[in-house]
C-alpha cells in the first residue's frame, strides 16, 4: 500500500485522572474511507480532538504526508486540508446556518466593499442552501439561529460545513447519529464522493452495518489504544464486536 | 473590646488623613501640613481614602494606627462613624487633630482646625443675590450626593440664607451623583423647566464644572449667574474667565500649618486651641487678585 | 430544499424586532415628558442639549457592545476615559509651555492622538489579558479600572488638568454644524460606523460567533484570541477618544466624576436587548438602551419630580421598560 | 462498572483545588506584607481590625456567591445595606422619643428586624422580577440598586441617622469574646451556616443546577421559580443584616459609601474562583476571594505606599493572583 | 384494545413562523413500546416536548389514564409517572453523574440532618454506580461534571435517570443515538423490562432495524402531522421509509 496520508503514533492524553488516550495510534491514507470504532469512552473523539488541532496530546507524534507535524490549534489542522465533524457539533447557536457553514471561511462582496470586509450575506446564504439541498436537509427557515433546529438540521449543518471545505481530509464524529433515514444515505453517499476524489474519510461510527457498507478499512480503539485493524471487506459485524470488548484483539494493531 | 493593645510608636512622626485623595483643597492642605511639620523636625505620611466615606477611611485610620505615629491629623468622613475608630487612635496615645471637619463627640480631638461649611453656603448665597441685584429669577443648587456632610451643610446654609431675598424664588437642589456630566445635565433640564433661571450654587468642584458646562451648552455663560465652591487652579481660571461669577474660597494651607501647630503643641507639653476657625472669603473677578493667597494648589 | 430564501433589507435586520418595543417605549417616555411639559420638553433647546449631554457615554457604550457581544465585560472604560484625558490635556500643555488654552489645531491634533493612544494602550492590555491568560474579563477590567484611575491621577498629581484649547471646546465642545452640536455629529458617526461593521462585516460576524460559541470559533479556525484583543483594543480605543470628547465638552480633564460610567454604559447595553452571555445584541438597540435613561432623568427634573423620588422612578421605568420588551418579544415568538 | 468511588472528604471538598491556589496567594501576601513590617502587620490588632473591617462585606458577599452561582448577579446589595440600615435605625430611634441611644436589648432587637425584614423585602423584589419576568438580572438589581438608595434617602430625608443604641454598638459593634470581635464571629457564623448549605444541603445543590443549565433543571422538575426567588431573597436579607452589622459598627446609618459595595463583593466572588456563567463557586473561595483586596489596601497604608500607586498596585496584584491560580488550575487539569 | 394510557389530539405548535407541529396526534397503551419516527425535523422532538410539559402547545387536547390534563411545566408530567430522555439531554454540565441522575429527586441523610436538607451523597453515590453498571456504562471516575464525560457516557446517564424514576410512560428521544454497540443492546434490553414492568415506552429513533426490534407499533410524523400507524410485527423497513418520506400515506392516521 501507498503511504499513509496521517499516520499517529503511541498518543497519551490525560485529563485530570482520567486517561482518555493511553498510547493510542491511527493510519488514514488518501483515497479511503477508515472508520474508527469502539465502546463509548472508548478514547475517539479525544483521539479525532488531538488530530485535528482541538486538544493538545501529551505525548506521541503525528505525521501527514510523510512529514511530522503539530497541530497546536484547529487553524494549523485546517490550513493542511483537515476539516472535522466534531461530536458536539461546535457551532455558534445564535447563527444562522448559512453563517455557520461559512463560519471563518466567509465569502466578501466584491470590490472595495468586500476590501473593508463587508460580508456578501446572499451569496453564502444562496450557497448555503444548495449545499443542504445535496444533504437533502429541510429548513423551514434559513433565518433562524442554528440553536432553534432540530437535532438532526443541526448535525447536517456541521456535515455539510466540513465537505464543503476539506481537501486532503475529513474527520466524521458521529455524522449520522442524529439522522434520519433519507439523510443519512445522503451523508454515506457524500462521503463516497469525497473519497472518490482522493480524499481520507475518517468516519466515527456505532452503527456497524453502517460502517462495512461505506468504509474501506476499519480501525478498533479500546481503553484508549488501538487494538485492531481490519479490511472492511474481510470482516464481519461480530468480529468489530469481538475487537471493541476485547473478547478478540489482534497482536501489534 | 477591639484594639486593647500595647506598644509604644514614634513620637516624632506625624500623619495626615485627608476627607479624599487628589482633591486641590485637600492638596493644599496637605503643602501646609508638609511645609510645617518638616519646619518642626517631624517625619510626615498622607493616607487619603479613593472617596469621601467613612467605610475607605476607616481600614487607613487602623492601618495608620498600626504604625503608631505621635500625631494624626484627620478629616473625618462622617461626624460620627469616624468616633471609633478615632477613639483608638486616642486611646492609643496618638494626638488627634481634626482638620476641615470634626466629629460631634467633642472628646476625642484636640483640637479642631476648619472653617464652616454652612457659613460658607450662607456666604455663596448672599454672593449670589448680589452679582444678581434686583433682579427677579429662579436660583438652583447643584448638589453632590445626598449624605454628603460638608456638601449638605453649604446647601443648608445657602438655602436659609436665599429665602432673605424675595426676588430670588427658590427652585431647589438637584443632587449629581458628583459627576459632572449629572451636573450640566440636570442644569440644562432645569434651564428648561425655568426659563427665568438666574442663578446656581454649586456645592463643589465636579458640581461646579458640570454646571458651568451646562451654561456654555446652553448659551447661558455670564447670563446665568454660578457661584462655586473652593479655589482649585481650574475653578480660578474660569473666574477670570467668566465662566463663573464668584467662588466661595476656604484657607486649606492654613488649616494644615495650623492643625500641625496644634499637634505639636499637645506632643511637646503645650495646650492645645480647642477650636480654631480659618477664614471663609468669596472670590469675584473684580477683587480675586487681591485675594491670590486663597487660590488652592494642584501640587506643592 | 424548501428554504424560502427571504431578503431582509438592512433597515429591517438593524431596526429587528429585537429593538422595536425598546423603542417603542423611548418614544413613548418622549410622549409622556412632552404631554406633561409640552413648553419645555418638545424644543430644539432639550433635543439638542439631551444629545449632546450623551454623546460621551453613546461612544463608550458602543465599544462596550462589542465587548458585551463577545460575552466579556469592560468596567474599566471609565478611568481609560479619566486617563485618556489626562494624558491628553497633559500633552497639550507641555506642547504650550504649561497652558494649551491659546494653542492651535496643531495641538489639537497631538492631543487627539494621545488620547487615543493612551485608550487603546489600556484597551490592549486588557485583551491580552482575557485573551492569552483565561483571566475572567470582570477581573481584568476591575484592575484596570483601578489602574488607569491610579496612573491618571499619579501622573496628573491628583489634579484634575485644564488648559484645554479654545479651538477644540469652541469647535468641537460646543460648535454646531446647520444647528447640529458637532459632538452629536462625532458620536453619531462612531455609532454609524460601528452599528454597520458589526451588522455587515466579517469583524462584526467573529464577535458574534466568539460570544455564541468560543471554542466552536475556535476550530472552525477563526483567530479568537486575536480577535478578542482587537474587540477590547476597540473598546479602548473608543474610551480614549470618549476622554477627548469630554475634555472639548468639560474644557478640563476630571478625574473624579467617571465612577459610574462604566455600569451606565453597560446598562445602555443590556437594556438595548445585548444579551450579558453573548453572542446576540445590536448597536442600535445600545443607543436606544443609552437614550432611555438620559430622557428620563432629564423628564424628571424638568416635570418636577422630587429629588429623592427621581432615583427611584428612574428604577421603576428602567425595569418596567425591559419588562414590556421582554414580554411584547416573548409574545411574538410563540405566535 | 470500573468507576471507583473514591471518597472526598468534606474539608477535601470545601478546600478543592479550586481554592488551593488562591489561598496561597493569600498566605503570600501576608508572609510579603508580614516580612517589611513584622512589628505593624502581623499584631493582634492588625489581625482584628483587618477581619473586622472585612465582616460586612464578607456578609454580603456570601449571599452575593449564590446569586452569582445561579448565573445571575446582584447590583443592589450596597443600596438595600443603606436602605436597611436607614429603615432600622430610623425604627430604634422611633421607639425611642427620636433617639435610641441609650436604649436597651429589645430595642436592638426590633431593630435587627426591621433591618432583616427591610433587606428581605428588596430581596423579594429582585427576586420576583428575576425568576418570573425574564427580565436580566443585572437590569432588575441595577433598578433596586437605584431604588433602595432612594427610597433610603426619602425616608431619611437624605441625611445619615444616628443615635444608635450604646449597647449595640459597644457588643455588637466593638466587643470581642475571648479576643475575637464579636461582628468577626457573627460574619464567621452566616459564612460557616452559608458554606455547609451550599456544599452539603439540596438547596445547594438546586443553586448549582440552576445555574448550570436552568432548563435541565426544570425539566427535572425542580421549582426553578421559585428558587430563585428564595436565592434572591437570601441575598437581600443578608444585605439586610449588613446593614445592621454596620449600624452596629460605624454608629450611624450612612447614606454614602456604599456604591461600590456591589462592585467589591463581586469582585470577591469572582476572585475566589466563583464563574459569573453560574454553575461553579464556593463559599471558601469566596472568603478567600474578600481577603485579598482587604489584605493588600491595609498592607499597602501599612507598608507607607504613596496613595496614587495604591490602587495601581491592588489591580495588579488582583490580576497577577487570578492569573497565578488559573496557570496553576490549568497545569493541574493536563497533567 | 384498552383504553389508551396517552391520548393527543390534533396539537399545533408555532415557534415564530416556523411550524414545527400542524395537527399532530399521537397515541400510547401501556404495557407496549411505541416507537415514533419521522424524518429530521417532522417535530417529533417538539411532541415530546409538548407531552411532557417542557413546551406548551398553541392547542390541541391531551388525555391520560382516560382524564383530558393539561401539562403546564415538567413537574406536572413528572408528577404522573411521566419521565422523558430529551434529545438534547438537559443535564446540568457542571454536576456529576450521580447529582445528575438524582437531580430533583435527591435522597437525603436520615434523621434530622436529613429534615435540614443535607444530602446523602454517598448513598446517591453507590446507587447511581449500580444503575449505570447496568446499563454497562464505564466510567473512568464519578467524581467529574458531567460535561467531560464522553457523548454515549453522557447519554447513558440521561436514560438511567429516566428509568429510575418512571412509573406510567417513558419518552425517549433518540436514547441509543450516541451509544455503543454493548450499551444499545443493554438500553434495549431495559426498554424491554419496563414494558414489561406494565409502563408504556414511548421511543424515537432512526436506527429502523432498531425499530423493528423493539417495538410493539409504530407511529409515523411527517411535516408536524401524524401520517401512518403500523404494528411492528406487521410491516416492513420499507413501508416505514415510504411513509415517512410521503411516497405512503394512510387514511386517518
Ligand atoms: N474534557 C474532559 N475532561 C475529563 N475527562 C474527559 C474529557 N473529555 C473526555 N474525557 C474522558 O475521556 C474518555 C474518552 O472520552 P471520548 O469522548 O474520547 O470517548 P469516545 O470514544 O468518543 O466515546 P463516545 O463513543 O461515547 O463518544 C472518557 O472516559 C471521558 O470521560
Ligand atoms: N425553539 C425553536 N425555535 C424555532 N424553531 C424550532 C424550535 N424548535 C424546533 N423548531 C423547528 O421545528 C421543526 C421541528 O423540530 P423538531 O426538533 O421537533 O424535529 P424532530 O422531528 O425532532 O427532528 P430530528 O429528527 O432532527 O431530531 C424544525 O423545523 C425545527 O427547526
Ligand atoms: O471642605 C472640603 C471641600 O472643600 C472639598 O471640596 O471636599 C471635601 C470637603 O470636606
Ligand atoms: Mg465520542
Ligand atoms: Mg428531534
Amino acid at each position: 500500500m501507498a503511504e499513509p496520508l496521517l499516520d499517529a503514533r503511541d498518543l497519551v492524553k490525560h485529563y485530570g485522572s482520567v486517561e482518555a488516550l493511553r498510547g493510542a495510534s491511527f493510519t488514514a491514507y488518501a483515497g479511503e474511507v477508515v472508520s474508527l470504532i469502539g465502546d463509548n469512552g472508548a478514547g475517539k473523539s479525544t483521539l479525532v480532538k488531538c488530530l485535528s488541532g482541538a486538544e493538545q496530546p501529551d505525548s506521541g507524534t503525528i505525521s501527514f504526508d510523510g512529514r511530522t507535524i503539530s497541530l497546536p490549534t484547529p487553524t494549523a489542522a485546517r490550513a493542511l486540508g483537515i476539516e472535522t465533524v466534531y461530536q458536539d457539533l461546535a457551532v455558534a447557536p445564535d447563527l444562522d446556518p448559512a453563517a455557520n457553514l461559512f463560519l471563518g471561511r466567509e465569502l466578501r462582496k466584491p470590490g472595495v466593499l468586500g476590501w473593508l470586509g463587508v460580508l456578501d450575506k446572499k451569496e453564502m446564504r444562496r450557497l448555503a442552501t444548495s449545499s443542504f439541498g445535496d444533504l437533502g436537509v429541510t429548513l423551514q427557515s434559513v433565518d433562524v439561529p442554528i440553536g432553534s433546529l432540530s437535532g438532526g438540521q443541526r448535525q447536517s449543518v456541521a456535515v455539510a460545513r466540513s465537505v464543503v471545505w476539506a481537501s486532503k481530509l475529513v474527520f466524521m464524529d458521529e455524522p449520522t447519529a442524529a439522522l434520519g433515514v433519507v439523510q443519512r444515505e445522503r451523508v454515506l453517499d457524500v462521503i463516497k464522493r469525497v473519497r472518490d476524489q482522493g480524499m481520507a474519510v475518517v468516519l466515527i461510527s456505532h452503527n456497524m452495518p453502517e460502517v462495512l457498507a461505506v468504509s474501506d478499512r476499519v480501525e478498533v480503539l479500546r481503553l484508549g489504544r488501538r487494538v485492531a485493524r481490519f479490511r472492511a471487506a474481510d470482516t464481519t459485524v461480530e468480529e468489530l464486536v469481538g475487537a471493541m470488548t476485547g473478547a478478540l484483539s489482534q497482536e501489534d494493531a | 473590646q477591639i484594639g486593647d493593645t500595647g506598644g509604644t510608636g514614634d513620637n516624632k512622626k506625624m500623619v495626615l488623613i485627608p476627607g479624599v485623595a487628589a482633591e486641590p483643597f485637600y492638596i493644599s492642605m496637605e503643602c501646609g501640613f508638609r511645609e510645617a511639620a518638616k519646619a518642626k523636625g517631624y517625619e510626615v505620611d498622607v493616607q487619603a481614602p479613593a472617596k469621601f466615606d467613612s467605610t475607605l477611611q476607616t481600614p487607613i485610620v487602623t492601618g495608620v494606627l498600626a504604625n503608631k505615629p505621635g500625631a494624626v491629623l484627620i478629616a473625618p468622613t462622617d461626624d460620627k462613624a469616624m468616633a471609633g475608630p478615632m477613639k483608638q487612635l486616642k486611646d492609643a496615645g496618638i494626638k488627634v487633630v481634626e482638620v476641615d471637619t470634626k466629629l460631634e463627640d467633642t472628646s476625642i480631638a484636640v483640637s479642631t482646625v476648619s472653617s464652616n461649611n454652612e457659613q460658607g453656603g450662607q456666604l455663596a448665597a448672599r454672593t449670589l443675590a448680589k452679582l444678581v441685584g434686583e433682579k427677579p429669577g429662579s436660583v438652583l443648587v447643584l448638589n453632590t450626593k445626598a449624605g454628603t456632610s460638608t456638601t449638605d451643610a453649604r446647601a443648608k446654609g445657602f438655602e436659609d440664607e436665599i429665602k432673605k431675598f424675595p426676588n430670588l424664588k427658590y427652585v431647589g437642589q438637584q443632587y449629581t451623583d458628583n459627576e459632572p456630566d449629572q451636573a450640566a445635565s440636570k442644569l440644562t433640564a432645569t434651564l428648561a423647566a425655568n426659563p427665568d433661571l438666574i442663578g446656581v450654587f454649586a456645592t463643589n468642584l465636579n458640581t461646579g464644572e458640570g454646571a458651568a458646562t451646562g451654561l456654555r451648552n446652553a448659551g447661558r455663560t455670564g447670563a446665568v449667574n454660578l457661584v462655586g465652591f473652593d479655589a482649585s487652579p481650574k475653578q480660578v481660571q474660569d473666574l477670570r474667565a467668566g465662566a463663573v461669577q464668584a467662588l466661595i474660597a476656604q484657607d486649606p494651607a492654613t488649616i494644615g500649618r495650623t492643625g500641625v501647630e496644634q499637634a505639636v503643641a499637645a506632643l511637646e507639653g503645650g495646650t492645645a486651641e480647642r477650636d480654631i476657625e480659618t477664614d471663609l472669603v468669596a472670590l469675584t473677578k473684580d477683587d480675586m487678585d487681591a485675594n491670590e493667597k486663597y487660590f488652592y494648589k494642584q501640587q506643592c | 430544499m424548501t428554504s424560502d430564501v427571504r431578503e431582509r433589507t438592512l433597515a429591517k435586520r438593524l431596526f429587528s424586532a429585537n429593538t422595536l418595543w425598546i423603542a417603542l417605549v423611548l418614544l413613548v417616555l418622549i410622549a409622556v415628558f412632552g404631554a406633561i411639559r409640552p413648553d419645555a420638553v418638545l424644543t430644539t433647546f432639550t433635543l439638542q442639549t439631551t444629545l449632546v449631554e450623551t454623546s460621551v457615554l453613546l461612544v463608550l457604550s458602543v465599544g462596550m457592545t462589542y465587548v458585551i457581544i463577545t460575552s466579556g465585560i469592560d468596567l474599566s472604560v471609565g478611568s481609560v476615559l479619566v486617563f485618556s484625558g489626562v494624558t491628553s490635556a497633559m500633552t497639550m500643555n507641555a506642547m504650550n509651555d504649561g497652558n494649551a488654552t491659546d494653542a492651535g489645531w496643531g495641538t489639537v491634533l497631538v492631543g487627539l492622538v494621545v488620547a487615543l493612544v493612551s485608550g487603546a494602550a489600556w484597551g490592549l492590555l486588557n485583551g491580552l489579558l482575557v485573551a492569552k491568560t483565561g483571566i475572567p474579563p470582570l477581573i481584568v477590567t476591575l484592575g484596570s479600572f483601578g489602574a488607569a484611575l491610579g496612573a491618571g491621577q499619579l501622573i496628573s498629581n491628583g489634579s484634575n488638568v485644564s488648559g484645554v484649547p479654545d479651538v477644540l471646546s469652541d469647535n468641537l465642545g460646543t460648535g454646531t454644524w446647520f444647528g447640529i452640536p458637532n459632538l452629536v455629529l462625532l458620536a453619531a458617526v462612531v455609532t454609524g460606523i460601528g452599528a454597520l461593521v458589526l451588522a455587515t462585516t466579517r469583524f462584526g460576524r467573529y464577535t458574534y460567533a466568539i460570544g455564541s460559541n468560543e471554542e466552536a470559533a475556535r476550530r472552525v479556525g477563526i483567530a479568537v484570541t486575536g480577535h478578542l484583543v482587537k474587540v477590547y483594543l476597540l473598546a479602548g480605543t473608543l474610551a480614549g477618544l470618549a476622554g477627548f470628547m469630554a475634555l472639548a465638552y468639560f474644557r478640563v480633564a476630571s478625574i473624579t466624576g467617571h465612577d459610574t460610567d462604566n455600569l451606565n454604559a453597560i446598562a445602555g447595553v443590556v437594556l438595548g436587548g445585548t444579551s450579558l452571555f453573548g453572542g446576540a445584541g445590536s448597536i442600535v438597540g445600545t443607543v436606544l438602551g443609552v437614550f432611555i435613561p438620559a430622557v428620563l432623568r432629564k423628564g424628571f427634573v424638568i416635570v418636577g419630580v422630587n429629588v429623592y423620588w427621581q432615583p427611584i422612578a428612574v428604577a421603576i421605568v428602567l425595569v418596567a421598560a425591559v419588562w414590556f420588551d421582554q414580554s411584547r418579544r416573548r409574545a411574538r415568538n410563540q405566535r
